[in-house]
């Protein structure tokens, strides 16, 4: 019983976290939500594979835990090449 | 399942949920972009720590808890280094801290 | 209350796939889409199906959002205004939806153990599979062995995909408005100290972690197609954190060139030589006396061409975004 | 299940590519729901654990590869996406036909 309402918690922060990113006036407030919504789905695949009494599927929680932290070093190389760019071109406000 | 272990790992459990639940709720009404990081990463470290523990403690001494040690390292590394990493780039790019309001953005 | 949890990620898979159609700026549909496919991803495994999550996860959440931010980086970011044929559309799409609504009042009530997917092949696959080949991932086993030829199949559609990419942006540009060697801006995430030595500890987690995921497919959550994406996605953090040049230094164009066409090779090789040892094509049982040792040296062997070949492709495709633009 | 039809049916209206990978998605998530089995598990042997159900591992099978070739042709896609903006200089479909037809 109490994984469901650990679960419930997560999912919860998944809709606050979602919303924030569909408002989020800038960017990085977007990129901040993605890296949530990242870290509450490792917790949730590892909450939910217990109450599925299959820890053995740990293994893509791992996974996410690395992988998400990719996503969001990439979307900020982007930016920094992008930013980059523009100041070479010294212009075009977005 | 020790009765004991059972209460404190359903401690660490909730008080994890509400720590995650209280960072999704700063994420979303605090003012600024920097307020909202500082909601969302510290809770982003707190929770993941009492949730995993509270789980590990569900476990046992078996090859999970390994997985869930590791997951929960990886989590301590990469969240708050990419939350570092994200509030340089928004320095960089120009949007100042404090002020009630967010500045005109990137959108 | 499971089934509810399932509902609840339905709802929220909804919400962001309208926000992506809604957001005009394409930057912000990618990044809705990496939530999308985190939310995929958790459903997938709501629904019993962990080898899809950790496909999706590997595939959805890193690669994909690279790749697109990489497509990106060299078009617009924002889009325009469409033209105003857009009733038109909106028409079909009704149509489509009104038409594949009707289609689902066919299908059997979700989780019906009657239904007919359930009745064909699939028990046989659960039945037979410790027989054959005595291995606890079965969906690795049909994967590897009885669906083999449509692996290999798809082996070569991303063989061809990967091709294509390099045949279509294999050539530097034309306009070659940087130049070659930009050493400067080819840094990558240089000055950033901290991710850069988080990010320097965690790669060769990441690989070690691709290597178990490839290897021990067999036993858990895993195989070939997800190490491959994990892989890719390890080199690509690399190349992110120290520059697009040093990567190319440590997994050179031409090796990956290799990589695509060797992994597939050993795919089909282990075919033929099934065939030469009396077999049919990718039959393992006859690679060892003993069958159910064959078929694992045989899963063993596939997977781990088809491990090559996706990291090979994803990695050339990432390395040909990047020598377009600075990104 | 109807609820992602919606999903289905909506993105093909403009970002083509974007809205290409969530038809996937939705696509995906169709076949594996025709996978589950209500009460079962995962189509992984647990040792110790006998008779029990566990849901078709078929769809699995077929979705799982169709992701990695999903990538791939999105790639390839994205690849010929970059090749229009270098020879048209936009990705507006509407602007490149202008330029074809003028």
């Amino acid at each position: 019983m109490l994984y469901y309402a650990v679960i419930t918690a997560l999912l919860a922060t998944m809709l606050l976290a979602l919303v924030r990113a569909i408002l989020g006036p800038s960017v990085y407030d977007r990129v901040l939500a993605v890296n949530m919504i990242g870290t509450k789905t490792v917790l949730l695949l590892a909450v939910v594979s217990f109450l599925y009494g299959r820890p053995d599927f740990l293994d893509l929680a791992l996974a996410y835990a690395l992988i998400n932290f990719i996503g969001v070093l990439a979307v900020l190389e982007f930016f920094r090449s992008r930013a980059m760019r523009e100041a070479a071109e010294a212009a075009e406000e977005d | 399942m020790d009765g004991l272990l059972d209460i404190v790992s359903w401690l660490l459990l909730t008080t994890g949920g509400v720590f995650v639940f209280i960072g999704g709720v700063g994420a979303l009404r605090m003012p600024n972009l920097y307020t909202r990081m500082h909601a969302a990463s510290i809770t982003d470290s707190i929770g993941p720590i009492l949730i995993i523990a509270g789980v590990m403690l569900q476990a046992g001494f078996t090859l999970p808890i390994v997985k869930l040690a590791a997951i929960l390292l990886f989590l301590l590394l990469t969240g708050p280094t990419a939350s570092n990493a994200l509030a340089s780039a928004a320095l960089l790019a120009g949007t100042k801290p404090g002020g009630s309001k967010t500045p005109a953005g990137e959108d | 209350m499971v089934s509810l949890f399932s509902i609840f990620i339905l709802t929220l898979l909804l919400i962001t796939a309208l926000a992506i159609v809604q957001s005009r700026n394409l930057f912000v549909a990618v990044m809705l889409s990496g939530i999308f496919s985190l939310l995929i991803a958790a459903i997938f495994f709501l629904l019993d199906a962990a080898d899809v999550a950790l496909t999706e996860a590997a595939v959805g959440a890193g690669i994909s959002t690279v790749l697109f931010l990489g497509a990106l980086a060299l078009t617009a970011e924002r889009e325009q205004e469409p033209p105003t044929n857009r009733p038109v559309a909106l028409v079909v799409v009704v149509m489509t939806a009104l038409v594949l609504i009707y289609g689902t009042l066919g299908t059997p009530r979700l989780g019906d153990p009657n239904a007919p997917v359930q009745t064909h092949v699939s028990p046989w696959y659960l039945e037979q599979t410790p027989h054959y080949i005595d291995i606890p991932n079965v969906v690795t086993a049909v994967l590897g062995s009885y669906r083999g030829y449509d692996t290999l199949g798809e082996v070569f559609v991303v063989l061809t995909a990967g091709i294509g990419v390099l045949f279509l942006l294999g050539k530097p540009s034309p306009r070659g408005s940087r130049g070659p060697e930009s050493s400067a801006e080819d840094a990558g995430l240089r000055h950033y100290l901290i991710p850069r030595l988080v990010g320097r500890l965690l790669i060769p987690f990441i690989l070690l972690f691709g290597l178990y995921v490839q290897f021990h497919g067999e036993y858990s959550p895993g195989g070939g197609f997800q190490a491959g994406a994990i892989i890719a996605a390890a080199i690509i953090l690399y190349a992110l954190l120290e520059g697009e040049a040093r990567a190319l230094l440590v997994l050179p164009r031409w090796l990956l060139t290799g990589m695509i066409a060797g992994g597939a090779l050993l795919y089909g090789g282990v075919g033929v030589v099934c065939l030469l040892l009396g077999g049919n094509f990718l039959d393992y049982s006859v690679l060892m006396s003993d069958p159910v040792a064959g078929q694992q040296i045989g899963l063993l062997l596939i997977e781990a061409g088809v491990g090559i070949t996706v990291t090979g492709v994803l990695l050339s495709v990432f390395h040909a975004f990047a020598a377009r633009g600075e990104y | 299940m109807i609820g992602f039809y919606a999903v289905v049916a909506k993105p093909n209206l403009v970002k083509k590519l974007v809205g290409l990978s969530l038809f996937q998605a939705a696509v995906f998530l169709l076949y594996i729901t025709m996978g589950k089995v209500e009460g079962a598990m995962a189509p992984i042997f647990m040792a110790g654990i006998e008779d029990r159900l566990y849901s078709s591992p078929l769809p699995q099978v077929l979705i799982l590869t169709a992701i990695v070739v999903g990538i791939s042709t999105t790639a390839l896609g994205l690849g010929i996406v970059i090749r229009i903006k270098e020879e048209y200089g936009t990705i507006e479909e509407h602007e490149i036909h202008e330029i074809d037809h003028p």
